[in-house]
């Protein structure tokens, strides 16, 4: 069966997959992993506020995306991201938001409930006497999450981060429904296209094993070497 | 908003000709649950074996573990679908191929098990972790009483181990779920997909996701209550585990 | 009844636990094992059953050799029963089941006389309406009273016993001791690895030193009290001892 | 209706130019404006109307339509420049796509009936097409009735899926009914033995069979689900001036024999990637709805 490979299938589309697949792919990853992390901390930070009510608002909306399938939430996202537009910007009709970008806010709202619980969890690794010298040395409760806590909840998170950023990268292969072409999309339209598709998925399952795999073993190492720093 | 709401097209028929629309929303869901146990129980199974055999001493059985785990952990479950569903039966003889891509429900029985493999890395490695969280000292009682290996896992390990464990293999099993969607792919019609159907069927896209959404949420809640009436069913007098 | 020639023991090429270790348990004798931590003596002791493997030398226990491939270990480690410093009691189990479990899985004895056996046991170190209870609601000096029993119940013939009391809070010392005592009134065969010297001065037949992985002195009782041999013995002892 | 239908289209194809700079700008056409950008939606494999060429661009009848529409709105809204801007969709995505504002135009192979009409607009018909059936020569079907009990495919949110679904139900066939996410990953399901047909618009399974591997294993059947209905081009519901500067931009192309020339390229000449001909010369009744354009959703207009 491996007789009739065609590897020039592959060779040939290299260019699209990795200009347009791998780059959108890419560019979707790192966005929405720092856009993630930005809007989890908010999160992290509202649920360890003390307010009861902006604890529990946290709370819900984190329970509610971890229950949501991700390919359930991207068409969500995909279709009423231009309402939410039009609602939070008053204009007359939906703005219209291109695929890009209606991916990115997908994957940031989505992602931030999963880096939100890991934040929330650094938080709570830091000794209470952390926060409690910050502010006998007479820091403002911003200043204390700013320069005391979250540095040091973030350093021992970041393997965990790190790690749930591979399953980000391998999430966004999800976009997939929409027909956007991510490395994946562009790989199954070549797939289609050319009926090629032994060929185009095995090796888009070997570029996604081969980058996740190297990524992790650069976090394991990297966790290594800060367990040994502590 | 520029935007029809009906919310009576539930009750309409849909034009399966199985009822109404909400008929349709319902058997979506009865396809997600089961795809998902099925799933969960491969995952269980598998993913138990392979956790133990990342705690053997057995260099073999501990590489074997590794590479098993870090294969189905690095690549995207959508990928993987595809390689059980696309690639496999054209890289087998043709006529088992045939066979494969014949079987009748052939989506389902490619989630079931795609999904299941997809979780059993995940499995194993929090067994693996719970295993090592117990005392050292326990596998070695349980072999000075001169139980086998496989004895003392079945008796002493793997009943700790589990208990340990449930909290996370909770979460594991909610995933499970939520994975069923990825095989839409393959055009499994469980829950979302069916939702995906509502909306192209009847143009409400609103009103479909929201149904879907309030059932995930749903299964979400029966699911955790259940698990934790399981924990403190299971749990242990006087043994505090984790928490 | 334990013999043990020339045994020597690496962890890594660099580290080496045990050199040269050679000595003996008679039949009926109870043997004290002391030594400041880190000397090897829970190793060696944990080489009797096999729980450790060696690199060099033999050890011997009723004529079956321990280090030989073709032995059943399992077999002859329900034969010598091991008490460990945590217990090392199975949390999942009840006590009655902690005493059952190997006797079933291992002796292959019916429940009814297993549980029979547990009971007389369990009477035994003082423990009967304990049986239903799990370990977690024992009290530390209890436990160890249970896992002497567990160990019993296996019909041992020999003993080993791998610091049990210290683990354990002073005032319960005693319970644990007072079942020991009598353990080698009864003429049970027993290897104990402690620092309780009044255990040793009563019911020990003989004593052994041990130090960076050697075993520095090898005297009967009265002579390993009365006039010690090596300084490091000596120091030893004036620590322990003073106060 | 279909008479109101012409003197309407007739009065907008007139008056369209100066009434639209006359009034204030509203809706799709502010926004053209205001963004200097238009969206148009695509499709991967829809051949030859709107699919991915060699260098993954999409091309196709109806993308040379929408550029040319693109050209009258850019000329109505007097812009210098207007940047297009392309957007995949899928028959499932396009219509949320269209209602939410993401897509302007639609530009594919998507059926105009009145269902859609609720949701949204359609411009001036561009081809008319009966829905059937492609199968392998091998598996010896013929009728609609031999799909008993078969695994069929069909592209999820078609009007092809509903009928091949309604069939099922008045029939009484028991096929087993696979959503597939667009035309190539269905066909693919019919070549991989996956499913034994593929329930399509007959243009498109034709395509589809023209570009396979080997087009000589496939067949399509002698009966349709439906009679010959139209495409149109998808645009916004309720959108009175938009809808009139794109109904005058196709009336006018088909009229002056453009359309014609468009449809020759794409139907009777060698297209891209792999230089197919299609050879399938404009039916009569597309050449008559040229003539005289009309936006009705009713396939017996048609005749």
């Amino acid at each position: 069966m491996l007789g009739n490979f065609d590897f020039d299938v592959i060779r040939r589309s290299l260019p699209y997959l990795f200009y347009e697949g791998m780059t959108f792919t890419l560019t979707l990853t790192a966005l929405s992993a720092l856009g993630g992390l930005i809007f989890g901390t908010a999160i992290a930070l509202m649920r360890l506020s003390g307010y009861k009510t902006l604890g529990r608002i946290a709370g819900l909306y984190v329970d509610f995306m971890r229950s949501l399938p991700l390919v359930l939430v991207i068409f969500w996202f995909y279709f009423l991201v231009p309402y939410i537009g039009q609602w939070l910007t008053g204009a007359s009709r939906p703005i219209s938001v291109g695929a890009f970008a209606s991916s990115l806010i997908t994957f940031i709202m989505f992602e931030a409930a999963y880096f939100s619980e890991i934040m929330r969890a650094g938080i709570q690794s830091i000794s209470r006497g952390q926060p409690a010298a910050a502010n006998a040395l007479g820091l403002t409760y911003a200043q204390t999450m700013r320069y005391v806590v979250l540095p040091q909840a973030f350093r021992n998170m970041l393997p965990v981060l790190l790690t749930q950023t591979i399953v980000l990268f391998q999430d966004t292969s999800l976009v997939y429904v929409l027909s956007i072409p991510d490395f994946l999309g562009a790989a199954s339209k070549v797939a289609q296209r050319d009926g090629r598709l032994v060929e185009m998925y095995l090796f888009a399952a070997f570029v996604y094993f081969t980058i996740s795999c190297v990524a992790s073993f650069g976090v394991r190492r990297l966790q290594s070497r800060i367990a040994i720093i502590r | 908003m520029n935007y029809n709401w009906n919310w009576g097209i539930f009750f309409q028929p849909n034009p399966m000709g199985t009822g109404t629309y909400l008929d349709l929303l319902l058997s979506g869901l009865a396809l997600t649950l089961e795809t998902a146990v099925l799933a969960w129980i491969i995952a269980l199974v598998t993913g138990s074996i392979v956790g133990v055999m990342r705690t053997l001493p057995s260099k073999g059985a501990y590489w074997f573990g590794f590479a098993y785990v870090e294969f189905f952990r690095n690549m995207p479950l959508l990928v993987q679908l595809f390689l059980w569903f696309f690639v496999l039966p054209e890289i087998l003889p043709r006529a088992a191929g045939l066979w494969l891509k014949q079987l009748p429900n052939a989506p389902f029985w490619t989630a079931s098990i795609g999904v299941g493999l997809f979780m059993s890395a995940r499995v194993a490695v929090q067994l693996q972790a719970g295993i090592g969280s117990l005392p050292r000292g326990q596998k070695q009682a349980a072999t000075a009483l001169g139980l086998t290996t496989v004895q003392g896992y079945r008796y002493v390990l793997l009943p700790m181990a589990f208990r340990i464990i449930l909290p996370p293999l909770t979460s594991e099993f909610l995933n499970t779920i939520k994975n069923t969607a990825v095989a839409i792919t393959i055009g499994l019609l469980e829950l979302t997909g069916q939702a995906r159907s509502m909306q192209e069927f009847s143009f409400q896209v609103f009103e479909a996701f929201t149904a879907a959404t309030i059932l995930y949420l749903l299964v979400n809640a029966v699911v955790v209550t259940g698990m934790r009436i399981l924990e403190r069913y299971v749990a242990i007098p006087g043994y505090i585990t984790g928490k | 009844m334990i013999e043990i020639s020339h045994v020597d023991k690496w962890y890594s090429s660099a580290f080496q636990v045990l050199k040269d270790c050679t000595t003996s348990v008679a039949k009926g004798e109870v043997v004290v094992v002391c030594g400041p931590s880190g000397s090897g003596k829970s190793t060696l002791i944990k080489c009797v059953n096999a729980l450790e493997p060696f690199q060099k030398g033999d050890i011997t226990v009723d004529g079956t050799k321990v280090n030989d491939p073709k032995t059943n270990l399992p077999k002859l480690r329900a034969r010598v029963g091991m008490v460990f410093q945590h217990f090392e009691l199975f949390p999942h189990l009840k006590i009655i089941d902690n005493l059952c479990l190997a006797q079933e899985k291992v002796l292959g004895r019916g429940h009814d006389k297993s549980v029979t056996k547990a009971m007389m046991l369990l009477d035994r170190v003082g423990l009967k309406e304990h049986a239903q209870k799990f370990p977690a609601q024992l009290s530390g000096g209890q436990q160890q009273r249970v896992a002497i029993a567990r160990a019993l119940a296996m019909d041992p013939i020999a003993m080993l016993f791998d610091e049990p009391t210290s683990a354990l809070d002073p005032e319960m010392i005693s319970e644990v001791l007072d079942v020991m005592v009598d353990l080698a009134r009864e003429g049970m065969t027993m290897m104990v690895v402690t620092h309780e010297m009044g255990f040793a001065r009563k019911v020990a037949n003989r004593v052994i030193f041990m130090d960076r992985g050697e075993i520095v002195e090898d005297a009967p009782k009265d002579d390993f009290f009365g006039k010690p041999r090596s300084d490091r013995a000596q120091k030893f002892l004036s620590k322990i001892l003073s106060h | 209706m279909k008479h109101f239908r012409s003197i309407g289209l007739a009065l907008a194809a007139t008056f369209a130019v100066s009434q639209a700079s006359a009034e204030e700008l509203t809706g799709t056409l502010k926004n053209i404006k205001d963004t200097g950008a238009i969206t148009l939606g695509f499709r991967d494999s829809s051949i030859p109307f709107s699919y991915l060429d060699d260098n993954q661009k999409p091309v196709g009848f109806a993308m040379d339509i929408c550029y040319k529409i693109v050209d009258a709105v850019k000329k109505e809204l007097k812009l210098d420049k207007l940047e297009v801007k392309l957007n995949p969709v899928t028959s499932a995505t396009r219509i949320p796509l269209m209602a939410n504002g993401t897509i302007d135009l639609e530009c594919g192979s998507t059926t105009n009936n009145a269902e859609r009409q609720k949701q949204v607009s359609f411009t001036n018909t561009h081809f008319l097409t009966a829905s059937r059936y492609v199968f392998k020569k091998s598996s010896g079907l013929k009728s609609i009735d031999d799909l008993k009990g078969k695994t069929v495919v069909s592209t999820a949110g078609t009007t092809n899926i509903k009928q091949l679904t309604e069939a099922n139900v008045a029939k009484g066939l028991g096929a087993n009914i696979i959503p597939a996410k667009d035309h190539a990953e269905a066909f693919l399901m019919v070549e991989t033995d996956r499913a034994v047909a593929f329930v399509m618009d007959d243009i498109l399974l034709a395509s589809l069979v023209a570009g396979s591997k080997s087009p000589d294993d496939y067949a399509i059947s002698k009966d349709a689900f439906s009679k010959p209905e139209p495409y149109g081009i998808m645009l916004r519901k309720d959108d009175a001036p938009f809808k009139k500067v794109v109904d005058a931009a196709t009336a006018a192309l088909y009229t002056s024999g453009e359309g014609q020339k468009i449809y020759d390229k794409w139907f009777t000449q060698k297209i891209p990637p792999k230089g197919l001909n299609l050879n399938t010369p404009i039916s009569d009744e597309l050449k008559h709805e040229f003539a005289k354009p009309s936006d009705s959703p009713n396939p017996d207009d048609y005749k």
